[in-house]
């Protein structure tokens, strides 16, 4: 059956230890092609801009990223129509950005940030030469055949691809097989 | 039924064989639990997981196709370990030795390579069912609908026979009758042998009376059962007796009957073909002529529950402009071809029937309306006569009195499965569905529960082996059709054989069933027959297929889907 | 303390008479006066079958729900004990629903509200125990088998105290030995 | 004002018994609740609930059917709203004509196990028997 729901990427904060590993991964898997970020030292040639954030308080450290919700807040700000969903995941259009911000003030989880937008390791300018800002936050590696790196790469597997309805049915036989104990009640 | 539906739930034992309750009658299937709940004992028989195997003291999940080659074990065992009541065979019943001969040949050991059930399993079954009492057989469709299914009925009896499980409370035998007047059409005497209240055509004393009541002359040559009609249009063997002419009153053969391909080819073919009925259904696209009648809730009269339960039913609204009632038609047919028929409401009708058939003569408008109803045979008009609860109480109906044994051996369905089609089909019913559908499909609840193209259970091991997923669009198909479903991979059905529901057009299994017919009930073989699947690469086609012809088959029914938006992506 | 509804698999038979039910109830219109199309099909239970099992599945009522603390725009709350969504400030956002264990929330669309890229509006669904109905959870009433029952925390507690009751006669029964039983 | 019905479920053998409340101005049933019959003892299934959508032909699935129809030009022609007398007399004349050439074992009937119930089935039995002459008569108990 045709995928129902939008998949997400959740964290553990139990297994959690805040390495920041994964924002390293989302990091260079997004700027690879258009900016030549390598895995070996010296070819970071652009600022770190992750599109996940590891957290930490007092208590707990765990990386927040978009949910790809279904009546997502963001795509229903965004005037411009930058933001569609492709096969139910929530995808910014970074080129069609105008950087007017609605998506970050609408988004309640705080995981769309605005950055200078860059390629072959330069800024891009405007026509004005002010530098080229765009929104932008979690794809789920759209595309990746592994899927999201930050799940691949974490090494305390802290980090979940999550398919709400698979894992729901999962979690319902469970439950139901539970009641089978209860039934005594 | 011999028995009483409230009966169930006071059974010692319930042998639950071929009959899926919690589907066909969610209710009956409360009395089973219920007695489950008061202690009873439980055998369930049947190929896959149903809700009374999930309850079930003992499930023989046997191999689809084996029913008499494991009742003939289950008597064997009764028989060779002396369970039974020597009384109750000596003084009222018949043909023992020669039934005993039978099942002899049918020990545990031979019978378990067919039915795949452990010999020990088998022994288990029988001697619970033959020492706990009362114990009571529920039957259905898992029995009727196969080559072999009067021979099983039979056979089942004889197991009843054997433990003196008859004419006492909560014990017999039960077919529990499917539709909600299919029970009062057969005791109306809408069957090719009877008439009504079950008086044989072709015993003369009971023509005459019906022909002195009718006033004509009547035929004493067995008629025609409908499972034969399309063979009779399409090939007959003597053209003499080909079918030119087919009055379809309130059904659908093109969606019910087995390989529709042949049915609908057969209704193209028929000189005339007259359709009466609520609704347009599948064979009205090949009726000449079509007559809408009243729906329920718009006339009265009475109907045959399961359990020979005559229950009134009533009118409580005004039918639409330009509808008559079903009686009302044909009466002006008939006056109109010759011969007058002409009754005011349906009492008249009613008490015509009741003064022909002793066994009905006693369940008046009056008593039905003040008990509620009453099961017959009910002789006596008199208030005091309250009906049958259950049957052959002290006697059998046979004119000695007696029941008869009968057995006979074991033949394998017709269509075996082989390599080029190596499933077994099973078919049965959607438990939010009804039948054809024309009712229940035009319920936006019970559609949005479930709605085409259906689904298709299919073990886990053969969705590996073919690499399917829950919830894909697979192709089905037979040497007489194909369909496609939706997958569903549950391990309630066994590897190897799958099953589906016959409510749906997309998914419509009896493109695939087998017209295979019991040689004496001519009740197709629709629990069994061999199939392949063919797995569907481009799902998206398959999705967008179902949308576009479900809506291509209701426009051809008259629906305006002119506002339904563009198939689905 | 919360109540929830507790299915039972032995009385069960799987024939999701309380799902549809539970849709209807939630419409807040009779059977008969139901508008065809302006509702949607969205019960806040699901039936499970397994080989062995046929139950439906429904919201526990946490005392400490994992869908209250996940949910971004608070709107799961716990009043008179039950525990329900106020949708409207709802996302969709799916954290409840990956929050909770029993997978008792699904996400539901709302007839006739839409996106602006076309998608109707999908926000979290799950038991309310009809709090806005009377007479009750709606599944427990249609229930043919009366496989349904509204469970306080009361009556898991006097069921609790019977059991240590009938463990420490046991006990007791045990350590005497043969003797006490032929008293 | 509405009138309170006890009568049976149209849909499966088991022969529940309902009670509905009828408002006869409005020609429609407004409430369908479980009655204790003998069968059902105050229960009902989902489609004893909830099965009642068809009485108002919402025509989801099919169409009710609303006036007597002809395929005047064959059988591919399209069927034609006719009135109750023409649709008569062409059925009883068609059958008359099919009884006179082939013989009235030419001619097979069903009755229905459905929605008309008993004195429907009997009166169909009683036109095959009586009025045409043959004993083609059979319903869906065959299959």
């Amino acid at each position: 059956m045709a995928k129902q729901l939008g998949a997400f990427v959740v964290g553990d904060s139990d297994k959690c230890t805040g390495c920041k590993a994964c924002e390293l991964a989302c990091f260079t898997v997004h700027n690879q092609k258009s900016n030549g970020v390598g895995r070996t030292v010296g070819t970071v040639s652009v600022p770190v801009m992750p599109r996940l954030f590891l957290v930490k308080g007092e208590t707990f450290s765990v990386p927040v990223q978009c949910k790809h919700c279904e009546d997502a807040p963001c795509l229903n700000a965004c005037t411009k129509k930058a933001i569609s969903r492709v096969d139910n995941q929530v995808i910014i259009d970074e080129k069609k950005c105008m950087g007017c911000k609605d998506c970050m003030m609408a988004c309640p989880f705080g995981v769309i940030m605005l950055a200078q937008v860059y390629d072959r390791g330069k800024v891009l300018r405007q026509t004005t030469g002010e530098a080229v800002k765009g929104a932008f936050k979690c794809d789920l590696c759209a595309g990746r055949e592994a899927g999201p790196a930050c799940v691949e790469v974490c090494p305390h597997q802290a980090l979940r691809y999550v398919d709400p309805v698979e894992e729901r049915k999962e979690k319902m036989r469970r439950a139901a097989e539970t009641l089978a104990i209860t039934k005594t009640l | 039924m011999t028995m009483g539906v409230q009966e169930i739930e006071d059974a010692g034992l319930i042998l639950n064989f071929g009959y899926n309750g919690a589907d066909s009658h969610p209710i009956v299937q409360r009395r089973i639990i219920r007695a489950r709940q008061k202690g009873a004992k439980i055998i369930c028989v049947d190929p896959r997981v149903i809700e009374s195997a999930r309850i079930a003291d003992i499930h023989l999940q046997l191999k689809g196709g084996t029913n008499l080659a494991l009742v003939n074990a289950l008597c064997n065992v009764i028989y060779t370990e002396g369970l039974m009541d020597e009384k109750f065979i000596r003084e009222k019943t018949t043909d023992f030795d020669e039934f005993v001969e039978v099942i002899k040949k049918y020990t545990p050991e031979d019978v378990s390579p067919i039915c795949r059930i452990s010999p020990e399993d088998i022994r288990k079954a029988a001697r619970l069912y033959a020492t706990t009492k009362p114990a009571m057989i529920l039957y259905g469709m898992g029995v009727c609908q196969f080559g072999q299914a009067v021979d099983v009925v039979k056979t089942l009896a004889d197991m009843a026979l054997m433990t003196g499980n008859f004419g006492k409370p909560a014990t017999g035998i039960g077919p529990v009758r499917g539709q909600n007047n299919v029970q009062g059409a057969c005791d109306m005497g809408a069957l090719p042998n009877n008439y009504p209240g079950y008086q044989s055509i072709t015993d003369d004393a009971v023509r005459e009376k019906f022909e002195k009541a009718w006033g004509v002359p009547l035929s004493n040559k067995v008629g025609l059962p409908l499972t034969h009609v399309p063979r009779r249009v399409l090939r007959p063997e003597d053209p003499s007796k080909q079918i030119h002419a087919y009055y379809i009153f309130g059904e659908d053969p093109a969606q019910t009957d087995p390989d529709i391909n042949e049915v609908r080819e057969a209704l193209e073919k028929c000189d005339l073909v007259i359709l009466q009925d609520i609704f347009m259904n599948r064979a009205g696209q090949y009726a000449d002529v079509v007559l809408p009648s009243t729906s329920w809730g718009e006339h009265e009269g009475v109907y045959s529950c399961c359990d020979r339960g005559f229950q009134r039913f009533h009118k409580m609204i005004e039918p639409p402009e330009g509808v008559k009632v079903d009686w009302q038609i044909i009466s002006e047919i008939s006056t109109a071809m010759g011969y007058p028929m002409h009754y005011n409401n349906t009492q008249e009708i009613w008490d015509e029937m009741r003064r022909l058939c002793p066994s009905f003569a006693g369940a008046t408008y009056e008593k039905l309306e003040a008990t509620g109803g009453v099961q017959w045979p009910c002789r006596s008009e008199d208030m005091s006569d309250k009906g049958t609860v259950y049957l052959h109480k002290g006697k059998f109906s046979n004119p000695d009195g007696k029941g008869r044994f009968y057995a006979t051996d074991w033949r394998p369905p017709q269509e075996l499965t082989d390599t080029e089609y190596p499933l077994i089909l099973n078919t049965g019913r959607e438990v939010g569905h009804y039948s054809a559908r024309t009712m229940t499909g035009n319920c936006r609840l019970l559609r949005s529960l479930e709605d085409e193209p259906g689904w298709v259970q299919i073990n886990p091991e053969d969705c590996l082996e073919y690499g399917l997923e829950h919830g894909d669009l697979v192709r089905l198909e037979s040497r007489r059709g194909w369909c496609l479903s939706r997958v569903s991979c549950t391990d309630r059905t066994s590897p190897g054989a799958v099953f589906m529901t016959y409510q749906w057009w997309i998914g419509a299994c009896n493109m695939l069933t087998n017209p295979n017919l019991d040689p004496v009930s001519n009740t197709p073989e629709y629990k069994y027959c061999s199939v392949r699947i063919e797995c569907i690469e481009d799902q998206a086609w398959a999705e967008n297929y179902v949308v576009t012809e479900y809506r291509r088959l209701r426009e051809s029914m008259g629906i305006d889907v002119s506002g339904e938006e563009a198939a689905v992506q | 303390m919360n109540a929830f509804v507790k299915g039972n698999p032995d009385l069960c038979m799987g024939c999701r008479t309380c799902m549809v039910a539970c849709v209807v109830s939630h419409t807040g219109r009779h059977i008969f006066e139901l508008d065809p199309d302006d509702y949607t099909f969205n019960p806040k239970l699901h039936m499970v079958k397994t080989r062995a099992i046929s139950v439906p599945v429904q919201c526990k009522h946490c005392e400490n729900p994992a869908c209250m603390a996940a949910c971004p725009q608070k709107c799961i709350h716990m009043e008179d004990g039950t525990v329900f969504i106020d949708t409207e400030n709802c996302i969709g956002c799916k954290a409840c629903m990956e929050a909770c264990p029993v997978g008792a929330i699904d996400m539901a669309p709302v007839s006739g509200v839409y996106q602006p890229d076309g998608k109707e509006r999908y926000v979290a669904n799950k038991c309310d125990l009809c709090r806005e109905q009377s007479g009750g959870p709606a599944c427990i009433r249609v229930c043919p088998t009366e496989a349904l029952k509204l469970v306080s925390y009361e009556e898991i507690a006097d069921t609790a105290q019977e059991r240590r009751l009938a463990a420490a006669k046991a006990n007791a029964d045990g350590s005497l030995g043969a003797a006490a039983q032929a008293k | 004002m509405t009138k309170q019905v006890e009568s049976i479920c149209p849909y499966c053998g088991a022969g529940c018994h309902i009670m509905f409340s009828v408002d006869e101005a409005a020609n429609k049933i407004v409430d369908a609740v479980p009655a204790k019959g003998r069968t059902n003892d105050g229960t009902l299934c989902l489609k004893g609930h909830y099965g009642w959508d068809f009485l108002n032909d919402p025509q989801i699935l099919t169409k009710r059917l609303r006036h007597p129809m002809i395929r005047k030009g064959g059988k591919e022609s399209p069927l034609e709203e006719v009135g109750w007398d023409e649709a008569i007399h062409f059925v009883a004349g068609r059958l008359t004509e099919i009884k006179n050439t082939y013989g009235p074992d030419a001619i097979m009937g069903t009755a229905s196990a459905r929605g008309p119930g008993n004195e429907a089935a009997y009166v169909m039995q009683k036109f095959m028997r009586a009025c045409v002459g043959t004993n083609n008569i059979d319903h869906c108990a065959r299959i």
